[in-house]
């Protein structure tokens, strides 16, 4: 039985209910996604082939692969039917293909169907291929961590936002020598609406750089050549949330990117993408991420920046635990899981450093083996940059005495501009500072039994049971859907990108998906589309 | 008895200008970088920098920090800043003013416009939970309140406001990167101006950046910064309501 | 017994064990004093008989009329005896005989001698008229508090030290406006080594104004007004350390001072004053500001400037412990005790964090009544005033865990310069900030049995007992000879002001000790000549 | 590749000119407040300054944080900043130097002078212990070192340095306020000239403000500033002895 030793007391048997509910709730999305695909996650395929490029008008390749099909409504089919039949009929490779259609000298929906046994054949030689570059990836990475080692966690994560990815490598670059772990590149405001993903360097982009494949290239060259020097090996972050998860975490996957912000809750609550679309395109992004080896974070601390924090912790707490099943049913352990949380209570509350605490070592216990990824005060940070840096001061000292996983840096200049090159230069020597000084502060303390902190974590995870039991039985979409997470409401028809999601058919072909679950250990699609549905729902 | 005529900045005696200072330069850490940062400071004008910390940043960058004595003053007593001036009734009086002013009920639209999709400051001012203690426009009775969201453009917001017949538009700018607010900001007068409504709509904005003075600037009828609560914009509405007689506009 | 709830399973057989050779070192003190008396403690019988004023070249009046009398050898029988006598003779005021000394009008030393019991009685009388103005500024202050209350502890204390008390006057009220607890009046540098006590305002102080009595008068109206404005009792605090001590002590006690630093040992070490000297002086000062109700500050925390924190650290506790014997020897309460320690680790050891909270609470638990006054970080702040801003946050974490009763507020640019306005104000916000976040956190906590604070705590506890009992064996005199404290060590016969040193005569007449020896409750000094010395002396 | 001759502030991209500063001025908190905060920093020649923060310090007073673009730069090439030369050798080196090139031990005073009590500087330099895991110089088997320690007044320093025939001087001043420092070190070297020592005897000093080129200002040998190792003082004299000629001076 886990947590006998907690330290807060927390009960196991809750801990494994709010785990059933959670484990129910995730079971009937996995249902549900089951039969279905996405634009997103057919061009994703196309990627992963090794289709890559934009035609005349910039459009990227895949988009205009999977549009050709599309628009003349067979993409339910799959698009590898048609790219790999392409390949057998016309002998070019598949980037030739995507030319060839982009210059409209071929149509794929014209071409003689090659034999079903020939298909399977090529998509799973294909499928190996693409699979054996991550893989190549995914070693080069313990490799170089074997090499060059790491920092101790809670690893320390800052971000680069200049707009312009050559800034951004010196920004980066200097992070990483003042002792960053992580470097997440933000990403160009509004690019989680885009339906495609941009193609070459953004020197130009608004609030951050788009995520390209060129870009992940540039800052993965960069941040290895600084790790080798600094010897230490560097954590390359973006962002695979918005209508393209899964072609990003492909694009991560081929870069060897690290982590990845990967969260279609997020999406839906702050993007207002459609949820249908975006549960079928995270799945696919996530056994990508899953293959390859990336910590993903998810994105509940953002539920803290329109919901109140002391009010709604519980409803964190219950979305990282479905974030959780959604995540193993896509093939990611458990060490992979950043579950975002977060320091967002109002400063002047009483004693509020003692609910954070309580917060932060509660979810330390309920997830013991994830890299949680801890977020720093935020929206109440304010111009008053020396108060500000005393709230990120204490933040810090709370990643250290919970043994957080990733910690991301507070900015004392929060409230005022995307960090500049010094800000973060005292963002990190503020927690190196805090994490050496007060590293073994977590073993050394106890928790009154009937105190404080220890009644507020209870109080906590009972709420979320509660509230799990009661999105058990009113499924995950209808819960959103009545403003359950992060006071946002969404429809379960509303928002961007639902004109994207299909039905497959019977013919459905994807022969990555095929490869990716057996590697990944994953019950073949079949038996999940025959599974019966959640006996609580609708009780 | 102070001499608000020659203001200089205070550290611990009059007049003594002690200013903080804290900057990169993109030179490698060392004396010669101290040396630059000294100089720096001094063609601000500044008297006596002197630096007292210098790191390295990397990539032959150096963060200094630097204290000086700036020798500028400035005339307090000749600084007007606009401000707005209605009074602030609360929600009960706000209510009854307009049942009493107005004689029906006011339509506000709002919305966090453009590309920003920083709602919480707009939701803040309308939503019926309110924020900080105070109610949000929608639990007002006598006002209809409509809260758009995030990201809507500027040609939706005039299509609502002709829509629902509103009596006020209240804009939310958050991002301020590029001061990408200003355009955007522009834009919306800009249209009102076209389809002949901006005199016959009370026109607002805010944000963490927003003064009255700037949204005056920009053509709006006022601005409201960090930290405003419902009633002051209700009340700055209806004051302008009555003050233009736009009560009787349908 | 004490500290059954020890959280630091703090032995009390060993603290017990360290009041015991703490106490015979105070007795063997105390004893070394009975018999003797200096120039400055004639001169607070001077001033607290109501002499005041300076001469034509501006030497305090005390100092002219004591120099008179000690200039010709005779001021061993206590300067009472010559100005009773000049009063009974004359039927002047103090101040006119005073004044007639300075103008050469009168010789006391020529005057008759009144009958022994005459002087016994106009002496009780000018006592008793003196401490009675004493009084009533302890009932007023008692009204103030009741009638405009007061801050929680711990008290925040701030400096100002401006050398102008006009400027002074704004950065007080400005604090205290802030959030302040205590303004503490800093001494121009030097004062200390002053066998006077300047006279009237200062306007050109170096690094502080002097402690004069005008200038208390002006803070303390000053602090009056802004504390009925804001409804809050602002206390005032001085320094009696140096050459002055007892006359300071005086002047305190007349204008309602609150706090007083009050430490012969940081004279010794700091200051190099005689031993002799400044220990007979501490404790006719230690006896007025018992009766006057001030709360002393001891200046342990300064050892861990020219010691290390780490390795000296039981040289804080057992002077401390001296201390308090020492105190209680001069009529001073538990309550009065405002015993310092300091947070003065390199921030750059691992887990200091741990240290320096064991530490806090081991003071705290140790002296469990006393108004612990817990001093910042100073000696390892720098020019980086963000990453000082933090270490006067850990800081002020550890004060509030630990229950401190006074917290001197770091400042983050300790290292640069004397508080400017709103280096206070970034000071006190980050402050409240932390103690209201932080409120309860010390009734939350427990920490492990076996863990590095609780066996730091119990190893220094151990090497200040150690120290003690070697102290016990050496005598005091001895001890700091050899260097035992703040890697000083200072000659018995050293240092500055031993030439004021005498012994009494038996005829020696001091009505004002006689009065506060009663009033305290303290035994005549008679008894303490008469005991017998320390038996463990010399073991 | 980096253009070091037009060299300004970085806060994100080069040339961005980005500096932040705190002050606080006396006037009351209010708009007005930040209006004369931005004016001010204006003043500066500091394009668009933004008041990020303002706080009510009572009495009239009103701090601020303020951001701005300050379009000044500075030539990093022409930036020469003297500093000391001789190379830093390590204990036995320096011990073993003595021996062959000076040929006899060299005998160095120092104290905390004038009314600066601060004398853990110098002790770090000079005392047995040492500081930060190097040995002071009264370790060192070859110099003889006389810690005076604090608030020794010049004259006895010159009497000491006749006393013990000093090869070297060494000065700590660690209060600055109001310049104190600069006439107490003046006043050491007039009193050397006076005496005929000055060119006889290495004179240096030391504090958390004292940079080498100051020190040559104020007519001394070196000038040591903060985190500076007694094995950089003794070779600075040491080698200074043998350049100079001034082993033999007796
Ligand atoms: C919460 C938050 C988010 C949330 C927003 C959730 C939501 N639904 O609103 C999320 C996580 C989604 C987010 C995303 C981003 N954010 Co954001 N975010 C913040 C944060 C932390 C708090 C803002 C907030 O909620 N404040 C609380 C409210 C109550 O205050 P307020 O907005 O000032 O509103 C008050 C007044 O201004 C006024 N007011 C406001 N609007 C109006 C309108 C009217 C008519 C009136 C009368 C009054 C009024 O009344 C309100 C109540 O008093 C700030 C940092 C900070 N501490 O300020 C950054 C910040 C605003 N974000 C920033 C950025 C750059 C982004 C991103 C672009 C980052 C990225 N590249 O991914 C994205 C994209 C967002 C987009 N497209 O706009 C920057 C903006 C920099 C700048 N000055 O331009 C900030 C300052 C952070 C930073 N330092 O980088 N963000
Ligand atoms: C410890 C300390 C004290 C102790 C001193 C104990 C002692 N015996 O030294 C005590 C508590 C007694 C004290 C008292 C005062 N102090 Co004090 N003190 C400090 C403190 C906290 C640390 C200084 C220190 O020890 N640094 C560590 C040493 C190792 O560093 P260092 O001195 O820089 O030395 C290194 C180098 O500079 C160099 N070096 C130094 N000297 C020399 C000499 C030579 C020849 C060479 C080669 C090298 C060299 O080598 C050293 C090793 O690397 C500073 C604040 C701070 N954090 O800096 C304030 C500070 C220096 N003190 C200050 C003040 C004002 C005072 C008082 C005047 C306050 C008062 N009115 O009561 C008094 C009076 C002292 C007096 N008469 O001088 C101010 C000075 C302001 C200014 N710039 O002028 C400071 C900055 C604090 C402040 N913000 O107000 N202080
Ligand atoms: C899970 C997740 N995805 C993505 C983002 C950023 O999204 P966008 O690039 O859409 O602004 C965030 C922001 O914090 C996030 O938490
Ligand atoms: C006990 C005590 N007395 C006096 C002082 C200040 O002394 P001075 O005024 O002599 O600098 C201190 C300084 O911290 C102190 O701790």
């Amino acid at each position: 039985m886990i947590l006998v030793s907690s330290k807060l007391y927390l009960d196991p048997q809750l801990i494994d209910q709010a785990r059933q509910y959670a484990s129910a709730i995730a079971d009937d999305v996995a249902r549900f996604i089951a039969d279905k695909t996405t634009v997103a996650t057919e061009r994703t395929v196309l990627r992963l082939l090794g289709l890559d490029g934009v035609d005349a008008e910039y459009v990227p390749l895949p988009n205009v692969v999977v549009d050709h099909v599309h628009d003349r409504g067979q993409l339910q089919h799959g698009i590898a039917r048609f790219v790999i039949n392409g390949m057998i009929q016309t002998g070019w490779s598949i980037q030739q293909l995507g030319e060839a259609v982009a210059s409209g000298a071929i149509d794929l929906l014209a071409l003689p169907m090659a034999p079903e046994s020939e298909l399977i054949d090529l998509g799973k030689q294909a499928a190996d291929a693409a699979l054996a570059k991550i893989r190549a990836n995914r070693e080069r990475r313990d490799q170089l961590l074997q090499k060059l080692g790491e920092g101790p966690q809670p690893y320390i994560y800052v971000i680069v936002a200049t707009g312009n990815i050559y800034e951004d490598v010196i920004q980066a670059r200097a992070a990483a020598r003042q002792g960053a772990d992580i470097i997440a590149v933000i990403r160009s405001t509004g690019q989680s609406l885009l339906d495609y993903v941009p193609f070459g360097a953004t020197t130009e982009g608004f609030g951050g750089t788009y995520a390209t494949q060129e870009n992940f290239k540039i800052m993965r060259a960069a941040l290895d050549e600084v790790g080798e020097e600094i010897g230490r090996y560097i954590r390359l972050c973006n962002y695979c949330s918005g209508l393209c998860m899964p072609e990003i975490a492909a694009m991560g996957a081929l870069e060897r990117l690290d982590v990845m912000l990967n969260d279609a809750l997020y999406g839906i609550l702050f993007r207002d993408i459609n949820m249908q679309r975006t549960l079928i395109d995270q799945n696919f992004s996530r056994m990508i991420n899953a293959y390859a080896g990336v910590i993903i974070n998810t994105g509940e601390d953002n539920y803290l920046t329109t919901a109140d924090a002391v009010e709604a912790a519980h409803t964190v707490l219950a979305s990282q635990l479905i974030n959780e099943q959604l995540a193993y049913r896509s093939g990611l352990r458990a060490n992979q899981l950043g579950l975002g949380h977060a320091f967002e209570m109002n400063p002047m509350i009483e004693d509020g450093f003692l609910l954070e605490w309580a917060q932060a070592l509660m979810a330390r216990e309920i997830f013991p083996e994830a890299p949680l990824k801890y977020m720093p005060p935020t929206k109440h940070m304010t111009g008053n940059i020396f108060r500000g840096h005393v709230q990120d001061a204490l933040f810090n000292l709370i990643g250290i005495a919970t043994g957080q996983g990733i910690q991301l840096l507070g900015m004392m200049t929060e409230a005022i501009h995307t960090p500049l090159i010094h800000d973060r230069q005292l963002a990190i020597e503020s927690a190196k500072y805090i994490f050496n000084n007060a590293r073994h502060l977590q073993d050394e303390l106890e928790f009154k039994r009937d105190g404080l902190m220890v009644k507020r974590a209870a109080q906590v995870l009972e709420e979320a049971v509660t509230l799990l039991r009661e999105i058990t039985q009113k499924g995950l979409f209808n819960a959103i859907s009545e403003g359950m997470f992060a006071d946002v409401k969404r429809a379960i028809t509303g928002g961007k990108g639902l004109k994207g999601v299909l039905v497959r058919s019977q013919q459905y072909f994807n022969p990555l998906e095929t490869a990716l679950r057996t590697e990944l250990g994953l019950p073949p699609i079949e038996s999940l589309l025959a599974s019966t549905p959640n006996e609580k729902r609708g009780e | 008895m102070r001499d608000f005529k020659h203001v200089r900045p205070y550290g611990d005696t009059f007049n003594d200008g002690v200013v903080q200072f804290s900057f990169s330069l993109p030179v490698p850490f060392g004396e010669e970088a101290k040396e630059a940062a000294r100089q720096f400071v001094a063609k601000m004008g500044v008297l006596e920098p002197r630096v007292v910390h210098s790191q390295d940043l990397g990539e032959e960058m150096t963060f200094f920090v630097v204290y000086g004595n700036a020798p500028f003053e400035i005339d307090f007593t000749s600084i007007k800043v606009p401000k707005v001036e209605s009074p602030v009734m609360d929600f009960y009086e706000i209510n009854q003013f307009i049942r009493e002013q107005i004689g029906r009920k006011i339509v506000v639209i709002g919305a966090c416009t453009g590309t920003d999709a920083h709602t919480v400051g707009i939701d803040a001012i309308m939503n019926m939970k309110g924020y900080a203690g105070e109610y949000g426009l929608e639990r007002y009775p006598e006002i209809q309140a409509y809260n758009l969201g995030s990201q809507v453009q500027n040609e939706e917001m005039v299509r609502k406001a002709i829509e629902l017949q509103a009596d006020a538009i209240l804009v939310s700018q958050v991002v301020t990167q590029k001061d990408v607010h200003i355009p955007n900001l522009g834009e919306l007068v800009d249209l009102l101006e076209a389809e002949g409504l901006r005199k016959r709509i009370v026109l607002i904005c805010g944000g963490p950046r927003i003064s009255h003075e700037l949204a005056l600037e920009l053509g709006y009828d006022a601005g409201f910064g960090p930290g405003t609560l419902a009633p002051e914009v209700a009340s700055f509405i209806v004051h302008e309501i009555v003050k233009r007689k736009l009560a009787f506009h349908e």
